[in-house]
């Protein structure tokens, strides 16, 4: 075991955090979420200069073939800045699936252009039940000459508006199961696409994806036809951990600011700090902070060594969504009122935090999976 | 020992609901969380003056029709469960004019207590200053007197409804020589005075529902001082024991809690209401539990003042237990939606009209305002408990 | 409304609680739960001439006709010392029962008795499924010529040792539904009877009572054939409020104890209390105890005037079974060392939480009742 | 950063586990909370002197093996897993050895650490006294020195397995004029010397566990104070590090959860698995997730000082973090339970052997023994974060 991080790590974590600090202050932060866009193409192109959408894919595609551990440090620091950008679900929720589901000529079209700061992905798994289980998937997609016709309504679809391609799970045979559910890669253009933002706590931009007859060639499909569901299964758990990876960057920055806090502020003529109800919530802060770490860095480990790791990823998530906004809480209840104005900083983890419990199962579904892991 | 109201108090109740029942029906408001203060309706209170329900616990000889607290708690219960726009008169009905009958001289009386009971002029505190939140002894706004002024410079801070109020009533330094707690006074200031700014600050629901106001040489008459110099602070104390006591501490979100429980009864979840789902209904029980609970103490609260007696602790207990029941709740309703409860007011798809989250947001500052959840603990153990006062 | 209690409630509670502090303090209570017998013959002759057995019975029986709601605050002094008796056994499980379900014969014999105090009695439900619902119930009871002949294992029956009558409830018909249950009053020395203690974490005594060919007469019948749960669902509201009135006292006393050595133990030269963390923590513990008591009082209040309270009366126990707990957790915690020594009297209470929390339905069971109530 | 073992620490566990297997098939001891602090054999220790399993962390030149904290956090996992009786050496391995290595002269050294490696001494430590627990700097046993001597009087409290030790472990006080932090030195005692008495204390689960001793005229030889006299306070606060950082803190109580995942697997309710229960699953899971937590905080602790870097505010932290968890645990179980989690060991009916009853009383002294959970707090917030020192 080896809690630290290698000097490679450090210099890989130093490196990015002064990217990080030095591009998105918390002011740029607020801007971009006020910005239709959401996000900054300059921002985005420095990204993709420094490797960063290329870091866990094959040299073959112009990546740098880096590690799933070191890819979360990389997260993390994004998430110490509450980075808005597409990149989570252009590299995570896009690239993933093409790398694991695409043929040759699907990978060889659209990886490079991806690592190269080029195209931008996104997911639409979704729908109005509000599930990532495959009973949740609803849209359908109708056999046609040329390939399918895709149906159906998506929600809380990622940068939909800036995407390029979208990639739609959609049902190619009726039913609850998994099989029959297959991925299509639908132009973000396509005509019968619409795309309506909806306004989230966090100001990410994510959408409602209406699909409305909308051709899709065969060529477009992503691996094998009602065999989609698989190709979700098997990224999945990096999604999860990512996720959990830019929580830990959250959870960390939000303690700082709170010790600094703590520390700088005075009240009753001596530094809050001093109050022991502030030592106790800091404390339990802390205890909650290194847990998202080694939690979320254990699971991060097991993928890169390509073990099984249902249950760690499972534990990660549940400790991370109940944890990280516990944090944001005690960190706004020491801030007083200064942290509840759209002023300071602190309300952008808070919501954040909210925003990373609800996405991709919170520590209730969770715990169920623990509990399926466990044999009960 | 009695759990129940009496026939008077019921049907007074229903006197309150007709008249809001009444009231949206024809739009004169919406029901939605934080509405009750955010939402201000001279109008509206004008009506509520008419039916004699503002300043209903004062003394008659002052235009009150010195109904019990537990009167009062019953009309804060239905104005809360709409969440009736009832800003414009709150503050000065609740604590302002209580204070003026208590400290002010006769003047005050005449010249204020008719305007507050009339719905003719709105109220704001000023307390909180930026080096003084949970310390308030430490205000730095400061009051010289010169003849028959005080000028005043400084600044306040987190004065909430500021931008639409006539009168800030406000803690300022009087004697910068004298111990802290006691060189402090409590004025009543016209808002428009020359030298004051209203700044707003856009709190992280993106309302603007606080201020910073600026004092720049303010020229106060003397007769605006209230009580006795040097005295205020004590003055104050006296009255935060109003300020605590309210429903208002409980019910600020509770649209969230109704609209939560009639969502998961229809929305469905694997072919059953999602209300069958047992951490669903375990965590909608606790709420309810723990809101009745809060019920409780509210009306204990009004109980006591009732009897012509202070809720000593009790008030500083009721809140400190309700907001923090308060913000159990929105962290629960965005929960239970799952996705669904990032979807702020106006999304489309939101549920609850967005009210969950938006209700989050809030929630942060319900245990801050009017005296932090830990100061509230403090005055329990010590007041209360009869525990030593703690070293800061 | 009125919180306060009247002028006669509080000359109630006062009597009550002096001839509690006199005759039941904490080293008669530590001695009386290591007897065999678990409680004082004397004492109990003591509280009948009181009048206690009888407070909440008709005068006819000899009883003096109170209401529940004063009963309440005699359950109350009784919690607020431990008190190891049989009353609650005898009074409200047994008594309850009887004069609910009872036929003229079987009141005018045994009302009075008891009421005197020569008589004790409880009641026999739980069985090996540890539940308190009908399907629970899976005692026999067979129709013999004289009778019944009862068969079966009946678990957590408090003082079956010294009980002179055990209300015995057993299936005459088969299934699973409340219909077909039916009340045995049981000579505690019958043949075939046999108790075996158990032991338990608050040292009250409960028994297994195993059941082998029971014989009882058709008088022994206690209301219906197959209608006896209904009697059960008379009293039920009644138990669980008489619980949770003990529930409050005790929860009362650990909060007077803990207070008292905040302010009287030093540590780093001044009183504990003076710790923020300690006042904190009697603070949260204040907001647990007035909330059991209110929300106590409430139910017995309705239960007197005679109102339908089901959803106030789950919300009681919901309440009061995780207050009490936490209040003498925290009061645990604030005593330190000493509090965990068997010489102090602080395990008393520590020990009667748990011990009330799993009695009657935890705050799961009830939490579940209320949502019922709640239409969810 | 890695998360795995190595072969050779995989294969060291495999060797320990084995070992216990055998043990427990002979009969040798049974799993059982508390039980490896409960049950002393020396017997028992004395075998696993023989595998170098005995002071393996300290430097060969004192009979140690040399080997890493991580392959000791391992020998613990395992050991607590089962609860092994390892009480007879617990507290010299963990710490009185470590402590005489840093602080001891060459007399102490060739006197004690032999012994303790070969199991021929059990030792406790005597630190808190009735008006000094938390507070530890209060102490009040007095030695007084006198020619070779110094005269010891006073009381120690709390004092866990003194009936059974060979030797205490102690801070006393030798200068009463100092500061208090700067008159405290430590000595080693042998617990038959004259003038020492040992009283039981039973505790709350019944349990002769705890002593108070007593200190009359005790004559104590000049060499048994170890280190720098009136350094002593300083001295403890290098090795309580040592003693908050292990696996004990969060295993006490360990077969409880691996009796009750059994059980619930396995006791059926309404015609399934209670396992299938949603309240159920939540509980187990939450608490499987929050043990895993602890367990890494443990074994970063572990690796911390396998750096040779001290485990400063992490020591506290995982203390503070394991306790609670263990408290919740015997709460759920006995909760999980239902009727029968109030049933104590040796009751008909109790499932777990009463386990579950019985740790719930245990429990309470987790978040109390070796610094409660409150100073612990204070050492993060202080010490870890660098918050200022709280007036006390």
């Amino acid at each position: 075991m080896d809690f630290g991080l290698s000097e490679e790590q450090e210099i890989l974590r130093k490196s990015t955090c002064n990217v990080m600090e030095k591009e998105c202050p918390p002011a740029f932060v607020k801007e971009t979420i006020k910005d239709e866009k959401g996000y900054s193409p300059e921002l985005w192109r420095k990204m993709a200069e420094l490797g960063w959408m290329g870091f866990i894919f094959p040299e073959s595609y112009g990546g740098i073939d880096g590690s799933f551990l070191d890819f979360t440090i990389l997260l993390e620091e994004m998430g110490r800045v509450c980075l808005p950008s597409p990149f989570f679900s252009t590299v995570i929720l896009g690239g993933l699936p093409i790398l694991e589901g695409g043929n040759e000529e699907q990978k060889d079209e659209l990886l490079p252009p991806m690592i190269n700061g080029d195209l931008i992905l996104t997911l639409a798994i979704t729908e109005p039940p509000g599930k990532y289980t495959p009973d949740g998937i609803e849209s359908r997609a109708t056999k046609s000459e040329k390939g399918y016709i895709l149906d159906g309504t998506k929600l809380f679809v990622p940068n939909a508006h800036i995407a390029d391609y979208i990639i739609v799970v959609a049902r190619t045979k009726d039913g609850v199961d998994a099989d029959g559910i297959t991925l299509f890669l639908v132009d973000a253009k396509a005509r019968g696409v619409t795309c309506t933002p909806l306004l989230t706590i966090a100001g990410d931009k994510q959408f409602e994806v209406a699909l409305d007859k909308v051709e899709v060639t065969d060529e477009r499909i992503l691996g094998d036809i009602d065999k989609g569901w698989h190709i979700i299964e098997k990224i999945w758990s990096k999604v999860i951990v990512a996720a959990c990876g830019e929580m830990v960057g959250g959870a960390q920055q939000t303690l700082k600011m709170t010790i600094d806090y703590a520390k700088e502020r005075e009240q009753f003529g001596r530094p809050l700090g001093c109050l022991q109800a502030v030592q106790h919530f800091c404390a339990d802060m802390v205890a909650d902070v290194d847990g998202c770490r080694y939690i979320t860095y254990q699971a991060a480990w097991m993928l890169s060594e390509g073990l099984s790791c249902v249950k760690e990823v499972a534990m990660a998530k549940a400790w991370c969504s109940d944890a990280f906004k516990r944090v944001t809480k005690q960190g706004q209840q020491v801030h007083g009122a200064i942290g509840f104005t759209e002023e300071h900083d602190l309300h952008l983890y808070y919501k954040s935090a909210k925003k990373w419990e609800l996405f991709y199962g919170d520590s209730w579904f969770h715990r169920d999976a623990v509990a399926e892991q466990m044999g009960l | 020992m009695d759990f129940g109201f009496t026939k008077e108090q019921e049907s007074f109740r229903q006197e309150v609901r007709d008249f809001l029942e009444k009231k949206i029906e024809c739009g004169a408001f919406k029901i939605i969380s934080n509405g009750w203060l955010e939402n201000s309706s001279q109008e509206f209170s004008k009506e509520m003056s008419e039916r004699g329900w503002i300043g209903m616990t004062w003394p008659k000889e002052y235009g009150g029709q010195e109904r019990t607290y537990m009167d009062r708690a019953i009309l804060m219960e239905e104005m809360l469960t709409c969440q009736a726009p009832i800003a414009y008169h709150f503050l000065a009905d609740r604590q302002v004019g209580p204070a003026i009958i208590h400290f002010g001289n006769d003047d005050h009386k005449k010249e204020y207590l008719p305007k507050i009971i009339n719905a003719e002029i709105s109220m704001v505190l000023g307390l909180s200053e930026p080096n003084a939140g949970s310390d308030l002894v430490s205000v730095k706004t400061y009051a010289k007197e010169e003849g028959d002024f005080f000028i005043l410079n400084g600044q306040k801070v987190w004065t909430t409804g500021a931008h639409r109020a006539d009168y800030i009533w406000m803690i300022v330094k009087t004697d910068l020589d004298a111990p802290k707690h006691k060189g402090i006074s409590e004025f009543i200031l016209d808002l428009k005075t020359p030298g004051v700014t209203v700044r707003p600050i856009i709190n992280m629901a993106g309302v603007h529902s606080f201020n910073e106001v600026f004092f720049e040489d303010v020229k106060v008459p003397k007769e605006n001082l209230v009580g006795v110099k040097n005295r205020g602070f004590y003055q104050l104390m006296a009255q935060v024991d109003y300020e605590r006591a309210g429903l208002e501490r409980l019910m600020q979100n509770y649209p969230v809690f109704v609209n939560l429980v009639e969502y998961v009864k229809k929305e469905k979840r694997n072919g059953q209401p999602l209300s069958k789902d047992p951490m669903v209904r375990n965590t909608l029980a606790e709420l309810e539990v723990e809101y009745q609970i809060g019920r409780l103490f509210c009306y204990q609260v009004a109980w006591t003042l009732t009897q012509g007696r202070i809720p000593n602790y009790e008030a500083a207990l009721c809140k400190a237990y309700c907001t923090q029941y308060e913000q159990r709740l929105s962290d629960a309703a965005t929960r239970i939606l799952g996705l669904y409860g990032q979807l702020m007011p106006g999304s489309k798809w939101a549920p609850m009209d967005g009210e969950a989250a938006d209700s989050y947001l809030w929630s942060v500052s319900y245990t801050l305002q009017g005296g932090s959840l830990e100061v509230l603990k403090n005055i329990v153990a010590t007041r209360g408990l009869g525990l030593p006062v703690a070293k800061k």
